[in-house]
C-alpha cells in the first residue's frame, strides 16, 4: 500500500500440515488461506534439498514469505546430491519439479504428500500406469506452466494435498489446468484431499481423515480408466 | 488450619488465612489428589507404551489447584482452561474410563475418542474444556460469565490459563471487557513457572501474574497448599459476584515435562524439581496434616494410595478393551445439524457421507 | 472437539469484500477463507430476501455461522414478496437460488456479484444468450447440486465473486462441476474474480480490481463461442 | 515557558514543566500547526465534493502532538502510526502535493495514489505509515525499536495508537516484549477521547492510558500543548533509550468526526466540541503565547494562516492536475521481486500481466 516505498522481507517459518495424534487445533494446512494472498509467497519443501534451497530463497527474497514445513518430515532422510550440499545452493521461487517424470497422469503434490505420490507412482508403474509426479514446492506464486505443460503431455490430472478440499490447493491447480488446458484433458481431474471435518485424534479416524498412498492409486487409476484396460488388453 | 504462607493481594484485601475444614474433607483431598497422581504417571507410561498419541500434557505437581478449586466452588459454577486438563476433568465428575479411552482414542472417552489428550469437556458439570491453543480459553470463560449473568445465575466462572498464556493479548482484551462489564470471571492463572521450555521471566516483564490485570484486583495464592486454593476460589467466588474479574495468580509447578516430548530437565535443575517434590508437594502437604493431627494413620493413607492404584489400573484395563470410534464417526459431531449435506473424505469418489 | 457435548450456536454478522474507496485493508472478500473449514455454516446473502431469510435460518441454526455482509448493498433496494414480509419467512442454509433461468451458459455468483451477474444476463439476452444465474446464498454448505443440475443443462459456466481468484470460490465451483459434471460441459469454466492484487485507492484502478458486468459477459460469450456463432447464422 | 498543567507521571519521575523555546520556534509551531488545520479542512470540502473517496480521517484538534513531537526529536527516529496520518506525514517532510494527490488518487500522491487516506509513508524520514488495522501498528513499531537496537541506532520509535486502539491486545503483548528486551519503544496514545462513536469510558475499563502499560512507565500529557508534547517526547526519548519502553497518553480531541460518514454529534454535545475549541485549541494556544511575549503582532499571524490557505489552494490545485495511476499500475508494487510470474486481472483471459 506504499506503493513499493516499504518492502517486508521477512520469512514466516512453521509446522504445517498434520502431524500425529495431536488432534483437530494442531493439524490444519494453511497452505491455500496464505497462497490466496497477493503479497505473499508461500513455498512448501518436501525433501531435504527442497529445505535447504528454499530456504536459503526465502532468506534471499525481498517479499514476506510463509516457508510451511511439516513436522513429520523433520525426522525423515533423503539422498542429496553433491550439488545440494555446495554453499551456493539454491532454488528458484515459483517453479515446481518434475520429481517423476511419467506419460500417463500427472499428479501434483506437495510437502509430505509429495511422498505418497511418489510411492503411489511406483505402485502404478506395477500396474503398467506411467505417472509424472510433480513436486510443487511454491504455492505461491504457483507454476502453472509447469503443471500444464505436464497434464497437456498426459491428459490426466490428480491433485493431491492434506489441507480441507474446499477452495484448497486442488481446486486452484484444477481450475488452472481447466482454464489452460481444457481440452487436453481426457478424464475429470481427481481431487485427493485431507477428509472435510476438523482432525480426530483416534488413530483409524485419523488415517482416514488424511489422504493415503492407495487413496492416490486409486484415483490415478479412475483417470486412466479408459485408456489403461485398452492398454493392458494390448 | 492456617494456610502455609499468607496471600499476597493486589488492589483488594486478601482472605483470611484461616481455613475451615474437617477430617473427612481433609481425607477426600488426599483421596482425590492421589487418585489424580496416580491417573497422570500411568498415562505417562501408556504414552510410553506407544498407547497414547500426540500431545499429553501432564498435571502432577499441580493437583492442589484443581482439588481446591472444586472445593470452594460448586458444579454450577464453570471452569474453561487449557491443554492440561486430565486433572480438571476428573475434579468435575469425568471417570477415570473417560479419560484412558479419551487418551487411547477410544469410543468410551469423553469425546468419543476424537478428542484427544486436550479436548476433555463435561458439560452437564461446568465444565467447558480442554484447549489447545493458548490464551484462547479465557475470553471464552469471560462468554460464559457472560452468560451466567445475563441468565442471573449467581455463579461464576474459573478461566485457567499457564504463566506462558498470560502474555497473550486476548487475556487483555477479554479482561478489559469483564471488568468494564462486571462479569463474574475469575482468571486464575496457574504459575508453574514454565511455557514449554521458557522460563517465566525469559517470557514476561512482569512475571508478577496475580497484578498483571492492573485496574483488576488479585490475589497470589500458594497453589500447592490445597486449602489456600480452596480459600482463594471462595474468596473470588464472592468477590466476583459482587464486583466483577479478580485474578489468582496459583503458584505451582509441573513435575512433568511441558508435554510427552520434553523430558522436562533441559531448561531448569533435577535439584529444582526434588526440591519442590520434598518441600512443597501438595500431596505430602495433606498426609502431614492428617498424620499430625491423627485424623488417620500412615497405613490408612497408603491403601487408599494403594486403592487408587487399582482404581486406575482397572480403568486402564477397561479402556482397553473399548473400541476404536466407527469409521462413521469420521463424519459425526463437525454440526450440529448437517442439513442432509454432503461431507467428503480423502477420495471423495470413494468415501463420503450426508450429513444428517 | 468434544464429540457433540459442546454446540457454538453463535452468529458472526460483519461486512465482507470491497465497498468503495477503502483501500487494500477494508476490501477483502474472506467468503473462501471461512468456508474452506469444516464446523462453519457460511451465508452470502444479496438481497433483501437473502438477508431477512438467511439471517434468520442463521440465527435459528445451532452451528457458527458466518454472515459476510456487502457495505454497499446496505443501500441498495430490492422488491420483496409479501411472502418474505411475513414473519414467518425464513430461507433453508445450504441452498442457492436461481435468481434468472436460462439454457446456454450457468453463472455463478455471490453477494453483490449477484446483481453484476443479472445485468451481464440482461446484456446477454439481447444478444441471443440465454444465461441461468445463480445466486449461491451459501458458500458453506455448497450446493453442488443446483450448480452442477443447472451446468448439465447449459453446458456451460462462469464463476463470479469479488475475492482474489487463487483457492477461491470460483476454484471449488470450477472443481465441483470437473468432478461431477465432466462429460457435459461443453467450454472450459471461466472464473472472473477480484484481479490478484491489493485493492488499490485509485478510481480508476479500483475498477479494474472488483469483476465488471462487462467482463462477465466477455466470458459468458467466450464460453458460448462454439455455438452462439452457429446460432446466430441459423 | 511553563506547560499549561503539570505531567502526571505513573512509575517515574516527570519531566520539568518549564520548557526552552525560542520566538522561532513557536514561530514554526504556529505556522506548522496553522497549516495542518488548513490542510484538514481543505480535506474535508476535497471529501464533500467528492474528490476524495472511502475513508478519510482528519486530525484537526490534534496537531499539537504532531508537531510537538517533530520538535522532540530528530528524523532518524521512526514513527508510526494509524490511519490518522495526514499531519504526521507533514510533520515528517511530506509534502502538500503528495498529500492531495493521494487524497485524490494521484500519480503524484505519495502513495502513487494508490493507498489512499490511511496508507502515507515517508521511509527516509522514518515515517512507517499509515495503518488501518486498529493497533496493528504498535508491534510493527516495536519492530522497527528492536531493529534500531540491533543496529545500535541511539534512535527510537514513536509508534502512535488512539484510545479506542488502547485496548487491542497486540499493544499488551508488543509492551510485554519491547519492555522484556528493553526496546526504545515509545507508545503514544492519542487519547482523543473516542474511538469511533464510543467514549473512552465505554471501551474502557481503566482510560488512564499512561497507566496501562502496568510495568512500565507512563506519562500523561497535555496534547493541546505542543511545548508540553515537545517536553514529554524529549524525555520519553532520553528515557527510552537507557531503560526501555514508557508510555505517553496525549490528552487531546478531535474536531471532526471520526471519519467522513460520522457528523461527530450524536455521541458528544456540540458544547463539548466547542468548549474545547475556545479553550483548549492548539493552535490558539501558540497564537496567545506569541502575542502575549510580543512575538509576533495579530496581523503577522493572520498572514501566516493566509499564506497556508494559499499553499493548500494552490497544492490542491496542481494535485487536481496529477493523472490517475496508468491502468499498469494495478500489478506494480505487489511485489519486490515477481519473478516474471503472471498475474491477472478480473478476466484472466483479458486483463494479464508479468511481474517483473
Ligand atoms: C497460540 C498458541 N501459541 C503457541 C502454542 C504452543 N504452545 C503450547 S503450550 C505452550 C506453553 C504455554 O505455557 P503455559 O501457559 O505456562 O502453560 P503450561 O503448559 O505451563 O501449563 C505453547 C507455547 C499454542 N498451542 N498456541
Ligand atoms: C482491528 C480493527 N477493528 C476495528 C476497526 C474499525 N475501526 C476503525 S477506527 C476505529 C476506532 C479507533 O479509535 P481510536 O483508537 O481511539 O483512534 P481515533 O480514531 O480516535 O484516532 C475502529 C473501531 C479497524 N479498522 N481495525
Ligand atoms: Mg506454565
Ligand atoms: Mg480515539
Amino acid at each position: 500500500m506504499s506503493a513499493g516505498q516499504i518492502s517486508v522481507p521477512i520469512v514466516f517459518r512453521g509446522p504445517n500440515g498434520a502431524a500425529a495424534g495431536v488432534g483437530a487445533q494442531h493439524s490444519q494446512c494453511y497452505a491455500s488461506w496464505y497462497a490466496s494472498c497477493p503479497g505473499l509467497k508461500v513455498l512448501t519443501p518436501y525433501s531435504s534439498e527442497d529445505a535447504r534451497g528454499l530456504l536459503k530463497a526465502a532468506i534471499r527474497d525481498p517479499d514476506p514469505v510463509v516457508f510451511l514445513e511439516n513436522e513429520l518430515l523433520y525426522g525423515e532422510s533423503f539422498p542429496v546430491s553433491a550439488e545440494v550440499l555446495d554453499s551456493s545452493f539454491c532454488l528458484p521461487i515459483g517453479k515446481a519439479k518434475i520429481e517423476r517424470e511419467g506419460k500417463d497422469v500427472t499428479i501434483t503434490a506437495y510437502s509430505k504428500m509429495v511422498g505418497y505420490a511418489l510411492k503411489a507412482a511406483e505402485a502404478l508403474a506395477k500396474e503398467g500406469i506411467s505417472a509424472e509426479v510433480i513436486n510443487l514446492r511454491s504455492i505461491r506464486p504457483l507454476d502453472r506452466s509447469t503443471i500444464n505443460t505436464s497434464v497437456r503431455k498426459t491428459n490426466r490430472l490428480v491433485t493431491v494435498e492434506e489441507g480441507f478440499p474446499q477452495h484448497g490447493v486442488g481446486a486452484e491447480i484444477c481450475t488452472s489446468v481447466i482454464e489452460e488446458s481444457f481440452g487436453y484433458l481426457d478424464a475429470p481431474v481427481e481431487r485427493i484431499a485431507g477428509a472435510d471435518v476438523p482432525m480426530p485424534y483416534a488413530a483409524n479416524l485419523e488415517r482416514m481423515a488424511v489422504p493415503q498412498v492407495e487413496d492416490i492409486v486409486r484415483a490415478a487409476k479412475r483417470a486412466c480408466h479408459r485408456s489403461v484396460p485398452l492398454a493392458a488388453a494390448a | 488450619i492456617e494456610t502455609s504462607i499468607p496471600f499476597t493481594a493486589h488492589n483488594c484485601d486478601p482472605p483470611s488465612r484461616a481455613v475451615t475444614t474437617s477430617p473427612s474433607e481433609l481425607l477426600t483431598f488426599f483421596r482425590d489428589m492421589a487418585l489424580m497422581r496416580r491417573m497422570e504417571i500411568a498415562a505417562d507410561s501408556l504414552y510410553k507404551a506407544k498407547l497414547i498419541r500426540g500431545f499429553c500434557h501432564l498435571y502432577d505437581g499441580q493437583e492442589a489447584v484443581a482439588v481446591g478449586m472444586e472445593a470452594g466452588i460448586t458444579k454450577r459454577d464453570c471452569i474453561i482452561t487449557a491443554y492440561r486438563d486430565h486433572c480438571t476433568f476428573l475434579g468435575r465428575g469425568g471417570t477415570l474410563l473417560q479419560v484412558f479411552s479419551e487418551l487411547m482414542g477410544r469410543k468410551d472417552g469423553c469425546s468419543k475418542g476424537k478428542g484427544g489428550s486436550m479436548h476433555f469437556y463435561k458439560k452437564e458439570n461446568g465444565f467447558y474444556g480442554g484447549h489447545g491453543i493458548v490464551g484462547a480459553q479465557v475470553p471464552l470463560g469471560c462468554g460464559l460469565a457472560f452468560a451466567q449473568k445475563y441468565s442471573k445465575d449467581e455463579t461464576v466462572t474459573f478461566a485457567l490459563y499457564g504463566d506462558g498464556a498470560a502474555n497473550q493479548g486476548q487475556l487483555f482484551e477479554a479482561l478489559n471487557i469483564a471488568a468494564l462489564w462486571d462479569l463474574p470471571a475469575i482468571l486464575v492463572c496457574e504459575n508453574n513457572h514454565y511455557g514449554m521450555g521458557t522460563a517465566e521471566w525469559r517470557a514476561a516483564k512482569s512475571p508478577a501474574y496475580y497484578k498483571r490485570g492492573d485496574y483488576v484486583p488479585g490475589l497470589k495464592v500458594d497453589g500447592m497448599d490445597v486449602l489456600a486454593v480452596k480459600q482463594a476460589c471462595k474468596f473470588a467466588k464472592e468477590h466476583a459476584l459482587k464486583n466483577g474479574p479478580l485474578i489468582l495468580e496459583m503458584d505451582t509447578y509441573r513435575y512433568h515435562g511441558h508435554s510427552m516430548s520434553d523430558p522436562g530437565s533441559t531448561y531448569r535443575t533435577r535439584d529444582e524439581i526434588s526440591g519442590v517434590r520434598q518441600e512443597r508437594d501438595p500431596i505430602e502437604r495433606v498426609r502431614k496434616l492428617l498424620l499430625t493431627h491423627d485424623i488417620a494413620a500412615e497405613k490408612e493413607l497408603k491403601d487408599i494410595e494403594k486403592e487408587a492404584r487399582k482404581e486406575v489400573d482397572e480403568a486402564i484395563a477397561k479402556a482397553k478393551e473399548s473400541p476404536m470410534p466407527d469409521p462413521s464417526d469420521l463424519f459425526t459431531n463437525v454440526y450440529v445439524k448437517g442439513l442432509g449435506v454432503e461431507s467428503f473424505g480423502a477420495d471423495r469418489k470413494e468415501v463420503r457421507a450426508t450429513l444428517p
